[in-house]
């Protein structure tokens, strides 16, 4: 095997880190949009609350996000019951690994989704208004293509968030290969042993040219979005 | 349909006070830069929350009610096209929010404002005027109960205007929906209003048809004595035969019209600007002038330049005409003198001659 | 006046009173840090100001040694012991059948078996009593010894395999199977003293006072 | 200080490829819609690169300089005000800016444009010819070497527009910077033009000083025939003392004008419209207009619908009036005839009157 | 001692954590915004690796960005010598700790950074130079007023996230108390070791408190920038 291969176990992380990354991007994008919305233009009692619990996960020690995760998610859980009723089990599942990757790159995308709101033209929303476009109708046709710059933005970091978190995902999913070790946590793993360096790096350049290319892809499509 | 309101409104210092009632046809709200007048405009579309009164659409109450059921379409005084869109698109996007469905033709608006070689580019690569154009064909396409156009023409050349007063006043027509409409061009005022409120100061201090308030001389010193002038109305008859020239026939006359496109039999309405009419006390003979009126004075209302606002009656039309205190003078001119009038045919704007 | 002590964090409520007596008795205050020792050792390696480092994990403790010249021989300070542990007090007969019904479809929490020492000494046990090859699929190897005890005290695992003095020290978490010590590596902390100043202090964590604090935490003597 | 260019560029399906010598003074552009004006400004300003060709201020070429070395003041079709400071602060960074120091003075813009109420204003809070006048008093605090203003004064009422177009001219004069003036109304350049710059589809297709382009026969077409007519430049006389109207002295006799503000012995232009002249073949009596003129055709041209441009000497001074094909018949016009011309002294826009 | 009383451990990791978070968003501002500027507004030749690099640390596991750190500015680093000529220590001192933490928070001021940049119209730059105002004289005048939502915001991301940092501090600096020890590692050691809730759970307020603080903060600031 040369240094170049990877093994199985490698390509089962790739493909899981893959599959967490965008598992959790995709799932979180309309929450997200949908809070950064409130944030943006809503004033309400609760906004302040809202908005710290959003950026939790970005203060707490994400073992102790994992653990919140374990106490409100796990099979016993406080949701544990209606979970099992659902049949759903996230602890130590890929779909456990996939929430707990949402939840720290929640507050990454919720940011930029909300700067992108702030920063559209409400000149532009009263003129679709004006036009006989009903509120939800304005933000698809017109707030949400004008904010999907952000929206990317936010997609892009999250994405790389999900690919590089382990700590709340080992403490939620632990680190079960071909289940729920991600290319971070398999890193991590390699991390704690002495003479593993080579192995550390091919992961480490795995998971760097994943979320480059992430970059990359994200950096042309907002450039095409904005060349027009 | 009418459009009836009188609301009262608070921004900072700014105070709105303005009552209005804009029946079907053109209703120019008229007034100096800060008056108010788009305060007004926003306040109909709901942009701009009153304070207290009423708007009625067709008798229904809408304060209250959100922008989008209202109705309102909106020509702003900048264009506020979608950037992230083509023209094309941006027209599709009203067609497609108006309630009502049907509305205009999209290929009618789009030729009528000459939009066909703009539809796939995107508002950055736009000139003001065609930016203008492409907002004013969107909010007609929405298929509004009530247009509210805030200075639509004023990046407009000349020349586009005049061809697209027709087409505005052909809408006026149709569809019998109110529009108010914001402009400092007193001609295109004098062409498009059936009724005119002036604003000063945040109040509507004047308001009534057109056709009284531009030969009002009390309302001269709010619309600027070069706007002062008669309207009148009249049908057009079939062209001379010996000088091919148009010819209106109206309650006093007949007028002598340069080159005009309408057929003969249509409803026309001629604004004569005070300032465009010369007086005489004898019949003046080898003019170029083609028109040349006989009437009776039935007013004299001094300004506070050089200047006399004369009003005559011709038939039972009300003409006024701006001359020299001095002129005056020379002249004898007094109430129930008789006066030939000179006007010429050459000086009527065909963007004063409206439907 | 100062020095640095540098932990595995594991260690950390004996160290804590055993450094507290140590200044009491001597004019130098201990620093400790506490971290992984993968990153312990790494800092170490890379010059950092560490007077004393103690950990778990041989493999470090090797590397270390191979890395830098050291005038002490590495020192056992401290041994533990391994069990299955359980929410539930029901002892456990260490056989498979009884493990896998426990288990209930469910896992077994061990840390990482492949780099925490405890995963380590837990995989060697079980492979010892063979049962390694089938139980392999019910891991749910964590990032450390301390997750595992959470796995196993929050009830998401039917049964972990932990440190004893962990376990003791958790209320509401039961040894249900004592793993004999034959099963795997001797379970020892062992302490490399890198500058005189560390020696000596090694030498006092040796003395009959500090191995008391350790087994009031759990931990057997050397 | 003179501004030259010869410039191509293209964008998209549009190509601009135009020539200008602006001297010191007002040069205006005029042309349609979408004919490349704004562009043209860009291009001036250093905002739009050019593909071939050169701009000069002061014979120093500046095609590649940063945008911000070029001294170009701008005011744009659309304010562009900073919106995060008041309108004072707006005015203040502009005067900071200006690197030739001195400038204009920041109080006498205040009051000129009639800014002072709205000086501790955010530009959200302007209405669209309040926040227009700011950013022209910008452009003109930031102490520029020549001023492209894109139709600087289209969204300001008349009464403003007259009040604003003599400091424009003072400045004019004052500062002897070139003024590159877009706009779309037609007394507005008459009154300010000293040079004109026609545009049609990207190209500029005639140019000259405002006499020359506006007596024209040949520009009517692109101008449109309602600016067509003649620039006369003279004196201001004592004002008359029996009739007490002031009375302008040209090469060609004595203009009576409505009252006007100007000095005795100041230079003014005036624009007389070709519309606004009739035409007699005997000396006319008894009439309510001041100004009869006795003259000799010396060209006549026949315009596309009914009418003639008729032009004339009077004295040393060419004039242009448009008449009826049917009068210019039936009154036997023809080369080399003698003919009185009637203009009305109230028919001058005093906004067309300019120094 | 009751619950609620801090240890003077704790106070010093709660100063330091402070110390820590300000000192590097105060130091990465600058140039963060200066990256962002020329990622949302420069094409250049390794526009895309700069923007890669930026992201790095966070698609990497923390460790390892601490471990890269130790290893560019360490005793023995890359640039250790230059380090030690300048009389700077960074591994193993708080200012490393600040640096661990900009070094994590680049990312995410840089990001909010640049989508405030790109929603600046720039018809007002246009404006401006035409007044005269040079580039700099422009950005200082007109895009960073304009701009000051999103830099705070990117602060308050930044600031939140120096809060929680641990993993890349812990292993560049290590985990000295007083020195180096903020709250997030005081946190990880506590969670080592059974039986310690009550502490862990009273830093865990303790660094929540400090982060909704600027949160709140933040939001009324912003505020006021917008309302004018
Ligand atoms: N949000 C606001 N806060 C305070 N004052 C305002 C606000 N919006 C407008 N104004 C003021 O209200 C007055 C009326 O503004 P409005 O826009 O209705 O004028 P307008 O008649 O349309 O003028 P223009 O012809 O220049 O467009 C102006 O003096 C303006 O400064
Ligand atoms: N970025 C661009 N890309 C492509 N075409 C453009 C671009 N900008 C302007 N144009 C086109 O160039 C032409 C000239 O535009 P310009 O703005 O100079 O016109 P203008 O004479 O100022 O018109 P207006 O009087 O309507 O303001 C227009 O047809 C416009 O559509
Ligand atoms: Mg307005
Ligand atoms: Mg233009």
């Amino acid at each position: 095997m040369s240094w170049y291969t990877l093994s199985p176990v490698e390509i089962q992380a790739f493909t899981l880190s893959l599959w967490v990354a965008t598992v959790s991007v995709v799932f979180s994008l309309p929450i997200a949009t949908g809070v950064a919305f409130l944030l943006a233009r809503r004033r309400f009692w609760g906004h302040g609350l809202l908005n710290a619990l959003v950026h939790l996960p970005l203060v707490l020690p994400p073992v102790v996000t994992g653990y919140l995760l374990l106490v409100a998610f796990g099979r016993r859980g406080i949701f544990g019951p209606v979970l099992e009723v659902l049949g759903l089990q996230l602890a130590f599942t890929s779909a456990g690994a996939a929430l707990a990757a949402a939840v720290m790159a929640f507050p990454l995308i919720v940011r930029a989704i909300r700067l992108a709101l702030e920063a559209v033209d409400p000149k532009l929303e009263e003129a679709a208004n004006t036009l006989g476009a009903s509120p939800l109708r304005v933000f698809g046709f017109v707030t949400l293509p004008l904010i999907l710059p952000g929206v990317l933005a936010g997609a892009v970091v999250g994405f790389a968030k999900a690919l590089g978190e382990f700590g709340a995902t080992i403490t939620f999913v632990s680190n079960i290969p071909g289940e729920t070790q991600t290319i971070a946590s398999a890193i991590y793993a390699l991390l704690q042993v002495p003479g593993q360096e080579a192995a550390v790096g091919r992961m480490i350049g795995l998971s760097v040219l994943l979320s480059v290319g992430a970059l990359l892809l994200s950096e042309i499509l907002a450039r095409r979005m904005v060349r027009k | 349909m009418t459009v009836e309101l009188n609301i009262q409104l608070q921004r900072d210092e700014f105070f709105l006070d303005a009552y209005l009632s804009a029946p079907a046809g053109v209703t120019v709200i008229f007034g100096p830069s800060g008056s108010g007048k788009t305060t007004l405009l926003r306040a109909v579309a709901g942009l701009e929350r009153v304070d207290s009164g009423y708007i009625s659409i067709d008798k229904a109450n809408i304060v209250g009610q959100a922008p989008y059921k209202r109705a309102v379409g909106y020509v702003f005084q900048e264009p506020r096209l979608f950037p992230h869109i083509t023209v094309l698109k941006n027209l599709k996007f009203a067609q497609k929010m108006g309630r009502m469905g049907g509305g205009q033709d999209v290929d009618e608006v789009i030729d009528l404002l000459e939009l066909r070689p703009l539809l796939s580019r995107y508002s950055a690569a736009l000139s003001g005027g065609e930016a203008q154009r492409v907002a004013l064909g969107r909010a007609l396409l929405s298929a509004p109960k009530c247009l509210c156009l805030d200075e639509p023409l004023s990046a407009l050349d000349h020349a586009l205007k005049q061809r697209i007063l027709p087409y505005l006043e052909r809408l006026r027509n149709q569809t019998k929906i109110p529009i108010l409409y914001v402009t400092h061009d007193a001609s295109e005022m004098a062409r498009l209003a059936d009724h005119i409120v002036l604003m000063q100061a945040g109040r509507s201090v004047l308001s009534g048809s057109a056709t009284k308030v531009l030969a009002d001389p009390a309302a001269v010193p709010f619309l600027g004595v070069r706007a002062a002038g008669t309207v009148i109305s009249g049908c057009i008859m079939p062209p001379d035969p010996i000088t091919g020239l148009a010819i209106m026939s109206f309650a006093g006359g007949q007028l002598i019209l340069p080159e005009l496109s309408q057929p003969a039999g249509r409803e026309v309405r001629i604004r004569i600007a005070a300032q465009d009419i010369i007086l005489a006390t004898e019949m003046p003979k080898g003019l170029s002038a083609l028109n040349i009126f006989h009437g009776v004075i039935t007013d004299m209302h001094q300004g506070q330049g050089p200047g006399v606002m004369v009003q005559f009656r011709v038939g039972q039309t009300l003409f006024l005409a701006r001359i020299t205190q001095y002129s005056a003078g020379k002249m004898g001119l007094a109430l129930g003198k008789t006066v030939f009038a000179i006007v010429k045919a050459s000086a009527f704007d065909p963007a004063g001659i409206g439907t | 006046q100062t020095f640095d002590v540098y932990a595995a964090a594991s260690l950390k409520p004996a160290m804590d009173e055993i450094a507290a007596d140590f200044m009491k008795q001597s004019k130098q205050t201990p620093r400790l840090s506490f971290a992984a020792s993968s990153i312990l050792a790494r800092q170490i390696e890379q010059g950092a100001p560490a007077d004393v480092f103690i950990s778990a994990n041989l493999g470090w403790m090797e590397h270390l040694q191979d890395l830098m010249t050291l005038n002490q021989a590495p020192k056992e300070v401290a041994m533990n012991r391994l069990v299955f542990a359980s929410r539930s007090s029901v002892p456990l007969q260490p056989e498979l059948p009884d493990i896998l019904k426990r288990l209930d479809g469910g896992r077994l929490a061990v840390p990482l078996i492949a780099s925490v020492p405890l995963g380590l000494y837990a995989a060697q046990a079980l492979q010892s009593l063979g049962f390694l090859e089938t139980l392999m699929p019910h891991l749910a190897q964590q990032d450390n010894a301390r997750s595992s005890l959470i796995s196993v005290s929050r009830g998401e695992v039917a049964l972990g395999i932990l440190y004893a003095s962990d376990v003791a020290s958790a209320p509401g978490v039961f040894s249900v199977s004592d793993i004999s010590a034959q099963l795997h590596d001797r379970v020892t902390y062992q302490a490399i003293p890198i500058t005189l100043q560390g020696a000596k202090f090694v030498d006092y964590l040796l003395l009959p006072q500090a191995q008391a604090v350790f087994q009031k935490y759990g931990l057997l003597a050397p």
